[in-house]
């Protein structure tokens, strides 16, 4: 067991609590900076798995842009804890669904057959080139119209933001 | 290659707490907050089986699913917003004016 | 002119469809009477004519087909509209024109003043044209038309007096019986055709293709049930056991349709039709036994029933169906031509009976009516001592009386006579045949005696109309009067036309006209008989004996109707209490009536309600109903599933997802 | 590892997406009009809208018989992703068509409803011609959060925030199954382009053995089954066509769910043909299941938006019987069926937008009584949808139900054409029943003279158009939808 | 003019595009362009009988491409033979008779209603004359639009019930044929069909296990139109609520698409199958036949009891078509015929009434022959044609069905189903003894008024018809005979060497089937043998 794993496990560790943290915290803005949390987990695997752009982008675009309008949106609503009344049968059952989800997923893992490796994108290569740089190729050569539809996609959220939220003038 | 393994365990692991959470939580941002979960645990699978089969197709789908996360959140929140303005929660039980 | 036998039927239809459409407006009643007289006599005129050219002809060739078009054809069944004339049919057709017209003309006297008199020439027209269909039609199908139609004329006549409930109740029910005797004559040609048909590829209905063809027929098995089927028609249309209860309930009908439709005409058309069928008939014994005790018991059964009734048609009414079992008697026992001779005697006798009861009742009628009584001009309690009111009637009745008693000399002598004798000495049913014989004469006793009965309670004795009404009673008109006196001399002259071979020999060789006549017809079936029994000889003195005996029973019966009814009338109410129950079960007919009601009127009508509220209003329309109710309660529940809660239907998603991954896992 | 710009910019052929980018354009430019254009009635965008989607479906029509792939195979023109197209702009077009009025009444009237409604569009063009898993997640999502966005776009009222919310949450849930699905093929096959998983996966020795695909396709399928509403991933239907502005409903209930089997038949006949016995069962099921809730709930409701929710359901699950059989005739039959299902769908919308009242968006089936003696035009055509929704001759409904399940039959499957048809028997019953309403019971209180805008008479005569003729011609729409599943 | 059928069918058509544009106030003149569209209708069908040629084939028949579309090809293919000519015939001729019915007695919408009549008309006749099964298809379920309508707008009480049954029951049963024609279709591919042609298929050799299903499923569609026992409950409710031209057309012709059906396509389709079937449909047939008179008898209200009159008679004619002999198969297309006329007419004739006082209910009736002498008539004679008496329509097919049916296996059959002309006889007279006979004590029918010239007017040609038909059958059986002929060698199984074959086959495919003509030897081997084959 080298470092790294052990390194893997600890973060993993605190993922996964934090995880939990997000599903179980009353408050949500608990739950919120739980998940920000989560996301810095996330964050350091993919440092880990040689993708430092995805690692940037995590933090920017998660943890600081969507996390900050969550939070955000929390306080403006000014919501403080959740609910007092239980729902024993909707925890019961959610678990028990999200378990045997667990469960499976774990099965398929297992048993299923990953194809060996195809592509030419080695350790050596990142470091040579620079991540961000052969991701950078990638998405404005292969994936340049997937791209190009993001921006319209951003462009509706906008808008789908800004008459959804817009206070009725009266 | 255990590596990989690890993280496609731990992502479905996360998968999994993200749908209990969206399943038992009845916030409706918390359960956004759970929906986000879900999505980054498939953002770790996806990068993890990137690396394993050393293309960068994975990654760049990573990519999109955060702008989508992006939008998502933006319009999600907003809805959220308008709910409350009129219905003063964002409980999602109180969301049953329509049923059967 | 073979040719123009179409015209014989033509005229009368023609007739009907002029008073039908027309009379309305024509209303003038003699015109109407005119046009429907007219027609038949015209009829009457052109039968007359055919008759002399078919004796014109040889007698092997006396039977000629006439087809004017053919009318069904659809693969190998053919069915024309044409005529076969042969002696059997001329001789109907005359009857049948003969006798209406004679009832025309007393109609119009007797229906004078009646709402809807054109409806009832109409009427009576359509009938006459049915029944020529039906006597000379060449065809089984053709004769089932007129089979039918008199059916349905006599229902229309029954319930002339519509507004009368009792009276289309008993047209109603002489449609139905008469029916019930349809389903089987149509089985019987279904068979008859099928059977033919099939086994030797001879398919027709035609009378002379199946005459040609009969030694086709084996002796009893199919023959059996074809025939048998034919008689169940036969008893329907001729009232006989067990068919017959709809007859006494047509008396609803005016006077002269009992006379012409009821007693003389289509009542005997069930024995025509086994006359027509002799040779397939004879082929089958058991079926000739059948009709014999069929016709016997008929004859005694509703002879019983005759002896007790009080209204003066319904009396000639059981006679009628009494006689009607004579001929079918004679019919069974292999006596065609005696059955057909008998059946033209007692249309003489039996329509002059029924028109003397007709102005009898006119008469009652109109006094009773003039001092608003509202007793029955039917009833003959209310009767008594007409005679002297109504002479010629009673003259003209008593004839009539006189010869379906038997008397000698009178038509109803010779034929019940030769009726008899052919039963007693018939060889077909080897040792019933003095049972026969004997129902027979008992119900010859009967006869003589209730019919005479009617004629003294009717005639003599003390008048019994209610007090004042009797100076109203009165002679009829010269119009009724006249058909009474013209059916009363063939009542009394008609048996000459078939005198015995033993009484023609007494009196110096005159022929049996009509034996002569018609033998051509029952040849066949005479040859059959021949060759298949053996022929027992029997002395002159025994049929002499018997003839004697037949005579003196016709005394007895009438000396006893004498001592009952004229000269100790009180023995009659006497012997009703010493035996009430009788009296009353006799009375009330046996209570057969009421047995159908029980059996089978009663009971289809309770299955009908229960099929239709229980089988098809619950059992089906209930599935119908239940699927859909079910259905709809389905949707009702799982209406239920969308609870309107965001994390139920996460749920139900996730759920979905659960399975179907779990199938495929461990698939 | 260079770029060669010249290469690269050979495979990009800007006229396999001309459509999308003229309604992408057109959107941008009307928010800006909007903007700059401050006209209270906002007509003028519905018929510039109009013009964009003709032009649009101009340029996708003079592409028919091409087969072109262009951004290095991420996207593809061919008859398949054409013939989806027209259907998307139809719906669009009249959507637009029938918003209008409703908007102006329901006093939500915003100018950026038509450049969403474009948008919409063009997401679910880009289903339908995306060849690459992640173009069709983008295309699925720019759909979906247009289309959270129009189903909370009245936000003043209560049941559409409630709709947007729950198609929101719900949507983004299943989004999390698609892209695990996604994530899963992805691992197994090494490659996000169609064509190259199908070439992988053909060649799998024993691909059917491969749990962690045959689940990664599952739940590919799940994100698509969760847009077209199929049982058990359809709860989401009800309440979100009844909250939603009607306009929205109509055209969520045609578009999205064209879009969704365009995907789906991409997915499952292009990229996973090998598979389809395992898929082909589940459809069987699913199809069974989707049909049978959706028809029998629809028997009990008075709601008319919710009925016609229930009935789209159903409808989607007569879809999946074509899609079961898996064959020119049934594939065919459900690209028919959804070009008529979107004409007939929302022409009886646009009939439920003029009999309701302000207000009180939701009419019940009784707001319907009279309306055959008041408006007879009116419900003679809504009686032409009904018919055809119903599936009775001569209408393209009928038709589009008979190469359904003709596909099905003649794949063998006769008990789920059997169950097919029985359920479109059941289905009468609740079409039927407005029927009732219109002719068969008077109106309860005086009836208001309906106004009908130009561009609902417009949109309503296109629609009946639509319904009927297809009808009496099919063969006219059927040749091209042969064509287009002709490369299966 | 070689598309006399097209102009025919669509005639009406053109008529509802007229009444469009009439203005919905204008009553007389929405009725007479109705009734002037029907009358024409009828005029142009008139050569057809005339340029008959008494033959086998189709004629008149028209055939061009319609759709074709992947495995697909349907042809607008239309003709007649003598099966169907009468059918298009009695169409056109109770058409405007039906028209005219409802002169005065539908005073609301009527344009609408004129509208939903000629929208009838075309559904009916296009249903007679496609040879397309495709087109059948269609036309068979168009027809049900306009009859939903008329039930459910112009109807009694009980109208919604009633209408929404009437569609439910019928379209059920249609969908099961779609699949099965489908599966024909498909079947059909196989064997190198490629369209719809009907008579493409009668040359298909299905193989008998297929066969007993297509055939269960056809025959299923059919019998709930016939309808057949214990398929019929729909009609009593229909009739009953329906206006009375929408009764006459339901008895006079749409009933006639089950019977047509059975004859001009599940039986010559599937003819193994068909025989199979024979002793289940004949029992149902009979069982029909009495049980309907039964239920007619005790029924309260008129025209309920002419609907079940209508299930017996109908019963008679699926008894005659399963026959399968010549004689049967002639009886029952004559039938169908007069039962056309003579429900129609009866229909007609408790419309008058019910026009007059607004009730069916026998009860209420009572002595009307007093106060409507030709009312009375004119009921006397439909209802004799009714209960078939010789000289009228009725007994014409009704004999010839019968002495088929004897000439067949179904000889037993036949001697039950012989009984109800006892039954029809009487619950038709008692009916007609309740309603026009006896005193005429209600107050309020003392001063109806006897018929008047309309109405007079449109039973005369019915009249005539249940005359002609009942003295001079042959015109009609004539044109008929050759087509009938034709199914009739068709549909018979060979007799010596398939009948052997074929028995052996049928129980081993089909151990589920109803029982085969085995089940009564000495019957069926008679019918086989007729020396003309």
């Amino acid at each position: 067991m080298d470092i790294s794993s052990v390194f893997f496990a600890l973060v993993a560790i605190v993922a996964v609590v934090s995880a939990l943290l997000v599903v179980t915290c009353k408050n949500p803005i608990n739950s919120a900076l739980a998940l920000v949390l989560t996301f810095f987990c996330l964050a350091t695997f993919y440092a880990m798995l040689n993708a430092p752009f995805m690692a940037a982008i995590q933090i920017i675009v998660y943890a600081g842009a969507i996390m900050v309008l969550v939070i955000f949106t929390i306080m403006l609503l000014n919501i403080r804890v959740d609910e007092n009344k239980k729902h024993s049968h909707q925890l019961a059952l959610g678990s028990v669904i999200g378990i045997i989800v667990l469960m499976m997923t774990g099965l398929v893992l297992t048993r299923g057959k990953v194809s060996q490796p195809v592509g030419d994108i080695t350790n050596e290569l990142i470091n040579s080139q620079g991540h961000t740089e052969l991701i950078g190729k990638v998405m404005f050569t292969d994936f340049l119209l997937p791209f190009e539809v993001t921006s319209i996609l951003l462009l509706v959220a906008i808008v789908g933001a800004v008459i959804l939220a817009k206070r009725k003038l009266s | 290659m255990d590596n990989l393994n690890s993280y496609l365990i731990l992502s479905a692991v996360l998968f999994s707490i993200g749908t209990i959470g969206v399943l038992t939580r009845k916030n409706a941002i918390v359960v956004f907050m759970c929906i986000e979960l879900m999505l980054n645990a498939v953002n770790l699978t996806f990068v993890a089986f990137s690396r394993h089969l050393g293309n960068l197709d994975g990654q760049i789908f990573v990519f999109f699913i955060m702008t989508v996360a992006a939008a998502e959140a933006a319009v999600g929140l907003a809805m959220f917003i308008a709910f409350f303005n009129n219905r003063e929660s964002i409980d999602i039980d109180d969301a049953n004016i329509m049923k059967w | 002119m073979f040719d123009n036998v179409w015209l014989i039927p033509l005229f009368p239809l023609i007739g009907f469809l002029i008073n039908g459409l027309l009379g309305k407006k024509i209303k003038n009643e003699t015109i109407i009477g005119t046009i429907g007289s007219v027609a038949v006599f015209a009829s009457f005129i052109t039968a007359v004519m055919i008759f002399m050219n078919l004796i014109g002809l040889p007698a092997n060739e006396r039977s000629v087909n006439v087809k004017i078009f053919s009318w069904i054809s659809a693969g190998n069944f053919n069915a024309d509209i044409a005529f076969l004339i042969d002696p059997l049919s001329c001789l109907m057709m005359l009857v049948v024109t003969g006798i209406s017209t004679v009832i025309h003309i007393y109609s119009i006297g007797y229906m004078h003043g009646e709402e809807g008199f054109y409806r009832f020439f109409a009427y009576l027209n359509l009938f006459v044209f049915s029944m020529l269909l039906l006597v000379s039609g060449n065809n089984l199908l053709l004769m089932f038309v007129g089979w039918e139609g008199v059916g349905l004329c006599s229902y229309l006549l029954i319930g002339y007096y519509f507004h009368k409930k009792s009276a289309s109740d008993a047209g109603k029910k002489a449609f139905v019986m008469n029916r019930v005797g349809d389903f089987g004559f149509l089985l019987g040609t279904f068979t008859l055709f099928w059977w033919l048909g099939q086994t030797h590829d001879v398919w027709t209905i035609q009378f002379t293709e199946l005459a040609k063809n009969a030694d086709l027929f084996p002796t009893g098995g199919i023959v059996t049930i074809i025939t048998l089927c034919f008689f169940l028609g036969a008893t329907g249309k001729s009232a006989q056991i067990p068919l017959y209860t709809w007859l006494p309930d047509a008396m609803e009908g005016p006077t002269p349709v009992s006379a012409l439709i009821h007693a003389a005409t289509m009542v005997t058309a069930g024995v025509y039709m086994i006359g027509r069928m002799s040779f397939l008939f004879i082929r089958s014994p058991e079926t000739m036994l059948t009709v014999a005790v069929v016709g016997a018991c008929t004859a005694l059964f509703a002879a019983t029933i005759g002896t007790a009734q009080n209204d003066i048609k319904r009396v000639l009414a059981y006679s009628t169906v009494s006689q009607l079992g004579y001929m079918f008697l004679a019919m069974g026992v292999g006596a065609f031509t005696a059955g057909i001779f008998h059946l033209m005697t007692h249309a003489f006798f039996k329509a002059c009976l029924f028109l003397g009861s007709g102005a009898v009742i006119h008469s009652m009628h109109h006094a009773l009516h003039h001092v608003h009584s509202h007793d029955d001009a039917q009833d003959m309690r209310n009767m008594g001592g007409l005679k002297k009111f109504m002479p010629l009637t009673y003259l003209t009745f008593l004839t009539a009386t006189i010869a379906i008693a038997g008397i000698p000399g009178f038509s109803g002598f010779f034929s019940k006579d030769e009726i008899l004798w052919q039963a007693f000495a018939n060889p077909l049913h080897g040792s019933m045949n003095t049972v026969l014989w004997a129902f027979g004469a008992c119900a010859a006793l009967l006869t003589a005696f209730y019919m005479f009965r009617l004629v003294f309670m009717t005639f003599h004795g003390t008048c019994r109309i209610k007090a004042g009404a009797e100076k109203h009673l009165h002679e009829s008109p010269m119009v009724i009067v006249v058909p009474l006196l013209i059916l009363a001399f063939f009542a009394a002259v008609g048996g000459y036309f078939g005198v015995p071979k033993l009484i023609g020999d007494l009196f110096g060789g005159i022929p049996n006209y009509l034996e002569h006549f018609l033998s051509p017809v029952f040849a066949n079936a005479e040859a059959y008989m021949h060759a298949h029994t053996h022929h027992a000889h029997h002395s002159h003195a025994l049929e002499w004996g018997l003839m004697g005996t037949s005579v003196v029973i016709a005394v007895v019966g009438i000396s006893v109707a004498y001592m009952l009814y004229m000269v100790n009338p009180d023995i009659p109410k006497k012997f009703t209490s010493a035996f009430p129950v009788l009296h009353r079960a006799v009375y009330n007919k046996w209570y057969v009536d009421e047995i159908y009601d029980f059996v089978f009127v009663n009971p289809c009508k309770a299955l009908g309600r229960l099929l239709w509220k229980g089988f098809d209003v619950l059992v089906v329309d209930g599935i119908v109903n239940g699927v859909a109710t079910v259905v709809m309660a389905f949707g009702g529940v799982i209406r239920y599933f969308q609870t309107g809660q965001i994390y139920n239907y996460a749920w139900t998603m996730a759920f979905g997802v659960v399975v179907i991954v779990g199938y495929y896992l461990f698939k | 590892m260079d770029i060669n710009v010249a290469q690269l910019f050979q495979t990009i052929n800007l006229n396999v997406i001309m459509p999308e980018i003229i309604l992408s354009v057109l959107g941008m430019a009307l928010l800006l009009v909007n903007v700059f254009i401050p006209s209270k009635s906002k007509t003028y965008l519905v018929w510039l809208s109009l013009i964009g989607i003709v032009l649009a479906g101009f340029t996708t029509v003079t592409g028919w018989g091409s087969n072109i792939t262009s951004f290095n195979g991420s996207v593809v023109q061919d008859n398949f992703a054409m013939f989806f197209k027209i259907i998307f702009l139809v719906a669009a077009g009249l959507a637009v068509l029938i918003s209008d009025q409703y908007v102006e009444r329901e006093e939500c009237n915003y100018g950026e409803l038509y450049p969403i409604i474009l948008f919409t569009t063009v997401g679910m063009m880009l289903m339908a011609s995306g060849t690459d898993l992640m173009t069709l997640f983008l295309g699925l999502e720019l759909m979906s959060i247009s289309l959270y966005v129009l189903a909370g776009f009245n936000r003043a009222n209560v049941k559409s925030n409630e709709a947007g919310m729950k198609y929101f949450l719900l949507g983004a849930f299943s989004t999390g199954f698609l892209l695990y699905g996604m994530a899963l093929v992805y691992g197994v096959t090494g490659t996000t382009r169609v064509a190259k998983i199908a070439e992988i996966v053909s060649g799998m020795p024993s691909a059917a053995g491969n749990t962690m695909l045959l689940i990664g396709m599952f739940l590919l399928l799940v994100g698509f089954l969760f847009k077209i509403a199929a049982a058990p991933f359809h709860m989401w239907t009800p309440d979100v066509y009844e909250g939603a502005p009607t306009p929205m409903t109509a055209f969520m209930s045609a578009g999205p769910k064209a879009a969704g089997f365009a995907a789906l038949l991409r997915l499952l006949l292009v990229a996973f043909p090998a598979l389809k016995p395992e898929w082909s069962d589940l459809l069987w099921i699913l199809a069974v299941l989707t049909m049978t809730i959706g028809n029998f709930t629809a028997l009990r409701q008075d709601n008319i938006k919710r009925m016609l929710a229930y009935s789209s359901i159903a409808h989607a699950g007569y879809a999946l019987v074509g899609l079961t059989a898996a064959n020119s005739t049934g594939t065919s039959g459900i690209l028919f069926y959804m070009l008529s299902y979107a004409f007939m769908n929302i022409g009886a919308f646009a009939v439920i937008i003029l009999v309701g009242k302000k207000g009180e968006p939701n009419g019940t089936v009784m707001d319907f009584a009279g309306l055959g003696r008041k408006h007879p035009l009116l419900a003679v055509t809504m009686s032409l949808f009904l018919f055809s929704l119903a599936g009775m001759p001569p209408t393209a409904g009928f038709i589009g139900k008979f190469y359904l399940f003709s596909g099905a039959i003649q794949e063998g499957y006769i008990w789920l054409a059997i169950i097919g048809v029985m359920n479109s028997a059941a289905s009468v019953y609740y079409y039927l029943r407005v029927m009732v309403f219109m002719y068969f019971k008077p109106a309860e209180e005086e009836f208001d003279w309906v106004t009908v805008s130009a561009p609902v008479a417009l949109s309503l005569a296109v629609s009946a158009a639509g319904t009927l003729i297809p009808g009496v011609i099919p063969s006219m729409i059927l040749q091209y939808a042969q064509q287009a599943v002709k490369f299966f | 003019m070689s598309n006399i059928l097209s102009v025919m069918t669509f005639l009406p058509i053109l008529g509802v595009l007229l009444l469009l544009f009439i203005p919905k106030e204008s009553k007389g003149v929405l009725r007479s362009v109705a009734l002037a569209t029907t009358l024409a209708s009828f005029a142009v069908s008139l050569p057809l009988i005339t340029g008959f040629q008494t033959n086998a084939e189709f004629q008149f028949v028209e055939n061009v491409p319609w759709i074709a579309a992947g495995p697909f090809a349907m042809r607008y293919n239309i003709g007649i033979d003598g099966i169907s000519l009468w059918l298009v015939v009695l169409t056109t001729f109770i058409m405007p008779i039906s028209v005219l019915s409802t002169w005065t007695a539908v005073e609301e919408h009527v344009k609408e209603y004129m509208i939903c009549m000629l929208l009838l008309e075309t559904g009916l006749l296009g249903a007679f004359i496609s040879l397309d099964l495709f087109l059948f298809y269609i036309f068979w379920e168009v027809m049900l639009i306009p009859m939903y309508f008329m039930i459910g707008i112009w109807g009694g009480k009980n109208r919604l019930y009633a209408a929404v049954k009437f569609f439910i029951y019928t379209m059920f049963g249609s969908m099961l044929m779609l699949v099965a024609l489908i599966y024909l279709y498909f079947l059909g591919t196989k064997a190198g069909i490629t369209d719809f042609s009907l008579v493409h298929f009668f040359d298909l050799k299905v193989d008998p296990s297929t066969q007993t299903w297509l055939f269960a499923a056809f025959a299923l569609a059919f019998a709930i139109k016939v309808p057949m026992f214990p398929l019929h409950t729909w009609l009593p409710d229909a009739h009953t609520e329906a206006p009375t031209a929408g009764s006459v057309i339901l008895a006079a012709i749409m009933l006639k698409m089950g019977t047509y059906g059975y004859i001009r396509f599940a039986m010559p389709l599937f003819p193994e199958a068909s025989h199979q079937f024979t002793p289940f449909i004949a029992t149902l047939a009979v069982i029909g036949i009495i049980y309907a008179a039964l239920v007619a008898m005790v029924q309260e209200d008129v025209k309920k009891l002419v609907a079940y009159s209508s299930v017996a008679h109908l019963g008679f004619v699926m008894l005659g078509l399963f026959a399968m002999n010549e004689q049967g198969v002639t009886g029952a297309l004559l039938q169908n015929l007069n039962h056309g006329i003579s429900t129609g007419a009866l229909f007609l004739i408790v419309g008058f009434i019910y026009e007059r006082r607004h009730t069916r209910l026998i009860t209420d009736f009572g002595g009307l022959s007093k106060q409507m002498p030709i009312f009375a008539t004119i009921f006397m004679i439909v209802t004799l044609s009714s209960v078939a008496l010789p000289g009228t329509n009725g007994f014409v097919g009704e004999f010839l069905i019968l002495v088929g049916g004897f000439e067949s296996s179904l000889r037993w059959w036949t001697i039950v189903a012989s009984s109800g002309v006892i039954f029809a006889a009487v619950y038709m007279l008692w009916m007609f003894q309740r309603v026009m006979f006896g005193e005429l004590d209600n107050p309020k029918n003392q001063k109806l008024l006897d018929l008047n010239a309309r109405e007079i007017g449109l039973m005369i040609p019915l009249l005539i018809m249940v005359f002609f038909l009942g003295v001079y059958p042959n015109p009609f059986i004539k044109k008929m005979t050759p087509a009938i002929n034709k199914i009739v060698a068709h549909t018979r199984i060979e007799p010596v060497k398939t009948a052997k074959a074929a028995v052996p086959t049928v129980e081993d495919t089909a151990p589920h089937a109803v029982p085969t003509q085995s089940v009564n030897p000495h019957a069926s081997q008679p019918v086989a043998a007729p020396a003309s084959h």
